[in-house]
């Protein structure tokens, strides 16, 4: 007979209590094994710097206003980036879920395109679009579009057939199917994959703040990699996470908001 | 797409109406005092409108002068002529300074020759000036790339790896000499004062540039003398304005100067006549040139002739004289 | 209202070779009629009614609405699925209402008939709820008052009540005679249930397994519907034996290996 | 009524034939644009080299055996690094999926980890790792990882309750539950996040290689930056779109295979 | 084998509060006893159907089997559930010696005694099919064939034949009787369907509507249960209106508001 368990119930709720001790103890176990082990002077400083250590440089980056700055300029961009591929890749996904014929004319090319490294780019992106913010944009552009184009494409196949169907027996066109059918079913999954690949915008960062930043997160961290100022690369990686995680609830708050009917 | 031009310039008050130049710079000591020329507004003194556009990375530097987006570059000799050797139109119209040791090979403790190079890992970014060195070192004692092992590295990371014992010499520039150097044990086994003329910095202006406004050129170089001016008659200003811009103390900072020779009006006319040793320019450039298509760092000796344009410098110095 | 089914011939293209799934069939529903088609499963009813709305297309025959020839779905032959397809992330109102905006009607007067069938089907209450929070057999109502309201010429239904629990499906029955009744609407029905056929509908078609052929037209004279006990009647159960017998051929195998014959 | 067409089919076969031309379009349109825009000179060779002078370089690397070396050196770090990835992230994402448990202890420390760009790691593996193949290998793991798990782990929600419940009655404990059913029943899944994450550990080829790399993919494209070779980068550029292309077509392969009995 | 629920009262926790499902449950099955339970949608006959198979857990009472109290799920007792949960990746003869492999029987005898029940079930040349290759009916009695493979105590079914079309459930319920009488194995069946509770089963439970509680124990004595005709036999009807009056209470609503009530 299968025993009783509380921690290794699957597929089941845990209690709230248990849920929140463990989420606490996935952020303070790791910070305490880095305070431990940065501590014991094993490891000099300059290849892992203790907390401490990481929380001067951040104070000390606050306090001059740079991290402000950096802060500022990275959303800005990772966000324009992302949210250009997010503009042409839901429609363009959704377009190709829908229709096979528009599936077979661009997957063969995505499926090549989207395995180039987006760094290759660089040097045809300063060529064409020069040094300021537009390059930077375009490489975060470049490499979320592919990877957001394929996901909302796979959810527009959890579209029933029976809604389609339903809809057309109902007189609805085409047209109508697509914009007041299949784009109101997936919009839960196009936010998901939105969230999903936010990440991959920001893995992008440095990358694309190689291309003549004077500011940002990314060329922050580039900069103290140059000098090996470990403590601000930490600061800065630290600092990304955390902006990370914001928007990441940002994004699950908009699910619950706008798809209410969506199981989470 | 230039959207230089678009931006207005610094200072409405001059009289300054000529389109905007945007220069590329980063960072070594020799090409610090165009910070100070900013920031005492020597370009407008000098009738120039400039852009001056600092780079984090050298490397994207001169990819921007390739691509058309900038119009001037600081650079060094040998990236020059791969740039040149590409198909790039480039032309260097002012030397700003050579390097004079800032440039090192440094090693670990128990390597005391370039002999004992071999077999060893030595991290060096490839292409770049310290490459170069690394190889005329290597010559010098008979030896080539292959008989060490090469680990090319961005130069950052080269003395990164360095520093964590991951490699047993490295090949960089100040300022990362200092951070290589605090390795215990480590030493300099030797460094570009042995190669006197081998590494020249300059600045390089595309060809369109120098046909469309030879006048704005003769401005900045203008500019750069009047600039060494201002550093000789204002030291302490001037350094404070360089080593922040460097990110480094101003003691720091003047550790690096005896390692780069800034050049004198009358060291660039001398470097721009030709001559049968290194410290000519064009003589200089030969030698680079063979030395790149040997190594197979590019596919054909470019065509050096129309490479360097003295008539800038010939015209600031006449000038001075009248 | 005519609906006329000529000659009617279905095959599919399987991986086995060609499928005959329908043959020679004819038949016709009048207007304001409730007919009925029973079958055994796999026979190929489901795919005559999703030949009569357009869904799938005819190898051979043709289907005439009114004279005209059906070339694909309209909203001229509404259509009721087995499986309650409502539009998760629309109201109770907005899942009625849509066929007429569809349609183009303008936002108010849509309001209006959507509530009026809404009323017809006893959920006015629940115009703002979402699908999900309904039962089965509400959601079910909410469907053919869906596609009532877009005013088809006719009612297609493809066991709309199969998974209906027992109580449930009665209720629902006695239900859409009472809107066959108040609308007057022509209805085509399929189901499983015999007994729910003879207590329904006017006339029964019968098809024989797979290819599937009319095999008997059935006239129902039932004296009074709406009483309860109709069921115990003598005629209503020498009608379910007459259509039983055509349906199991006399035989009623109990170790029958069904081959592929449950789909649809 | 909906009118018939081939092209705008919804969710519908679209012929063979068409199928294939369109894929062959799609590769064969953008290569005529290039040829065409490449030789009308407007764009110096520099920046934007002919097909043909693509192809120059490509044999010419190909002749050199430089070609071979590379493709051999980056298939070897990238797939190393992906099947490390995929060794920790599928049984990870397997855990953190089944366990809620599990799930609250790792999802809040990953949620922020994975924002963090894999190049900001660079001199972290230098230092711990040496300049040898194991920090590239690494690079491409950390790059892969976090994406692959977040995936596999929401596979495990789709899952059907009953199924583990069924094991339960039959004498299943927890251990069997996860290994017996879990595992195969994902397993699909799996293989298709493996699929798409494929491409993100390929995107890392140029980073990982600037870990003191002397051949590889990316290293040639950095090098071939450096020099401004452009041929030379469209040539690797291909050569990694061409691989990855080889790549997705094996993986779905292996689900054909493997997974018999899931739909495509 | 004695199955006895003593008191059991099943709560459970809802966003409008606490929810009582079932209340004071008193019940028993007698070893090779066949016992139906019948209730309206809703009433809590799967809750009481998954408390005794351990997968939900009481409230308050127990529930004892043989004299031990149940506190989860075990091989003891066999569920068989509405939909078809069969393990998709494995095939037939794998799926009905699943529940033998996890009591880790050794590969031959399993295969052996799987081999004998889907004899029984007459599914024997389909043993190496997938289960998507099965029509529902075919389905169903693998899934019958497994839970009798692992020899259970009793056999629990919640609604087997809920999904079938009437020709294939008339077979199943001829056929379960059979494997009832052959295998002398003891069931408790939960039905919508009055007809088959009392053609099937000994014994019927009629559970009043929520929170449910037994409204009265039912003995049934046909005389011949494998004639065809025996629904006709007035003994069978006088049965099925006791059932039935039971469960409605005498009225038959038409337009009812189920509420929440359809649900499980
Ligand atoms: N798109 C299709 N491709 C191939 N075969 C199909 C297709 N649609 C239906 N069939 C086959 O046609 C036959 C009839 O299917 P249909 O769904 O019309 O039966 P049905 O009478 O509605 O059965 P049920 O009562 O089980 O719903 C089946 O054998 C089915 O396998
Ligand atoms: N996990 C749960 N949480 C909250 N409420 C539940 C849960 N499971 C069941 N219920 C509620 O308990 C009641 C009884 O559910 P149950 O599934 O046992 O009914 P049922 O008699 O099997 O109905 P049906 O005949 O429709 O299957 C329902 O109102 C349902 O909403
Ligand atoms: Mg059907
Ligand atoms: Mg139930």
């Amino acid at each position: 007979m299968l025993s009783q368990t509380v921690f290794w119930r699957i597929a089941e709720e845990i209690p709230k209590k248990l849920a929140w001790t463990l989420m606490f103890l996935s952020i303070a176990i790791p910070i305490l094994l880095w305070w431990v082990i940065s501590n014991t002077g094993l490891i000099p400083s300059l290849f892992l710097p203790t907390p401490g250590e990481v929380w001067g440089a951040f104070q000390r980056l606050l306090a001059s206003g740079d991290l402000q700055k950096d802060i500022a300029f990275s959303l800005f961009r990772v966000i324009a980036g992302f949210s250009l591929a997010a503009i042409v890749s839901i429609p363009l996904g959704t377009l190709m879920g829908t229709f096979p014929s528009i599936r077979a004319l661009l997957e063969p090319i995505i499926g090549i395109v989207r395995y180039m490294p987006a760094p290759a780019f660089i040097p045809l992106l300063i060529l064409y679009l020069g040094l300021g913010e537009i390059p930077k944009i375009m490489l975060i552009f470049i490499g979320t579009l592919f990877f957001n184009t394929l996901m909302v494409m796979d959810a527009v196949k959890f579209v029933p057939q029976h809604l389609l169907e339903t809809t057309y027996t109902l007189g609805g066109q085409r047209k109508q199917v697509l914009l007041q059918v299949i784009l109101p079913f997936i919009l839960p999954n196009i936010i998901d994959a939105c969230r999903v690949n936010m990440a991959a915008s920001w893995n992008l960062v440095i990358v694309s703040e190689l291309v003549a930043a004077t500011e940002g997160l990314g060329r922050r961290i580039s900069v103290a990699q140059r000098y090996l100022k470990t403590d601000e690369i930490f600061a800065g990686l630290i600092v990304i996470g955390l902006i990370g995680l914001g928007i990441d609830l940002l994004f699950r708050l908009l699910l619950r908001v706008s798809c209410k009917w969506a199981k989470d | 797409t230039p959207n230089q031009q678009t931006s207005t310039p610094q200072n409405p008050n001059t009289s300054v109406k000529t389109a905007l130049i945007s220069v590329g710079f980063s960072a070594w000591p020799g090409w610090f005092p165009w910070q100070v020329s900013q920031e005492e507004k020597l370009f407008e003194t000098n009738k120039v409108n400039v852009d001056l556009k600092w780079f984090d990375g050298y490397l994207d530097s001169i990819n921007a002068l390739r691509a058309g987006q900038l119009n001037a570059n600081t650079q060094t000799l040998n990236d020059t002529i791969s740039s040149v050797a590409a198909g790039s139109d480039q032309v260097i119209v002012l030397i700003n300074d050579n390097s004079t040791g800032n440039d090192k090979i440094i090693v670990r403790e128990g390597i005391n020759s370039i002999a004992d190079l071999k077999g060893k890992k030595v991290a060096v970014e490839e292409g770049t000036v310290d490459h170069f060195l690394l190889l005329l070192g290597l010559q010098k004692a008979g030896l080539t790339q292959a008989d060490i092992q090469f680990q090319p590295l961005e130069t950052g990371a080269a003395s990164a790896a360095f520093v964590a014992g991951q490699v047993d010499a490295v090949g960089v520039f100040a300022p990362f000499t200092t951070k290589a150097l605090s390795r215990s044990g480590s030493k300099e086994l030797f460094s570009s004062k042995d190669f006197p003329g081998a590494i020249p910095d300059h600045l390089v202006v595309t060809r369109k540039l120098i046909n469309e406004r030879p006048q704005d050129v003769q401005a900045l170089i203008n500019t750069w003398f009047a600039t060494l001016d201002f550093i000789k008659a204002s030291p302490d200003k001037a350094y404070e304005i360089m080593a922040k811009r460097a990110g480094v103390s101003v003691a720091e900072y003047k550790a690096y100067n005896s390692g780069t020779k800034i050049f004198s009006i009358e060291d660039n006319l001398q470097a721009f006549s030709p001559g049968k040793d290194m410290k000519s320019l064009s003589y200089a450039a030969e030698k680079i040139s063979k030395f790149l298509v040997e190594a197979g760092l590019t596919k054909q000796a470019p065509n050096l002739q129309k490479v360097f344009d003295d008539r800038f410098v010939k015209a600031y110095a006449a000038k001075q004289k009248s | 209202m005519h609906l006329e089914v000529n000659q009617l011939h279905k095959q599919f293209q399987t991986k086995r070779g060609l499928l005959t799934v329908l043959k020679n069939i004819n038949l016709y529903v009048e207007e304001g009629e409730f007919v009925c088609a029973v079958g055994a499963s796999g026979c190929g009813k489901s795919t005559l009614l999703r030949s009569i709305a357009g869904l799938d297309i005819p190898t051979a025959g043709n289907i005439l609405v009114d004279g005209v020839r059906v070339t694909g779905p309209g909203c001229d032959r509404g259509m009721v699925f087995q499986s309650y397809t409502l539009y998760p992330w629309m109201s109770v109102m907005e899942n009625v209402a849509f066929g007429l905006k569809l349609q183009g009607v303008p936002q108010a007067k849509r309001r209006q008939q959507a509530a009026y069938y809404l009323e017809v089907v006893g959920l006015s209450e629940f115009a703002k709820a979402l699908p999900q929070e309904l039962s089965g057999g509400m959601k079910q109502r909410v469907a053919i008052a869906r596609a009532l309201a877009s005013k088809p010429k006719i009612l297609l239904m493809d066991e709309p009540f199969g998974a209906l629990d027992v109580q449930t499906k009665e209720s629902m029955q006695q239900f859409l005679l009472e809107i066959w009744r108040t609308t007057n609407t022509t209805i085509l029905m399929i189901t499983h249930d015999v007994e729910e056929a003879i207590f329904l509908s006017q006339r029964i078609y019968v098809l024989s397994a797979r290819p599937g052929t009319i095999k008997q037209e059935l006239q129902i004279q039932l004296p009074n519907k709406s009483d309860p006990q109709i069921k115990r009647y003598h005629i209503f159960q020498k009608y379910k034996d007459q259509v039983m017998s055509l349906l199991t051929d006399g035989s009623m195998p109990v170790f029958c290996t069904e081959g592929e014959s449950h789909s649809g």
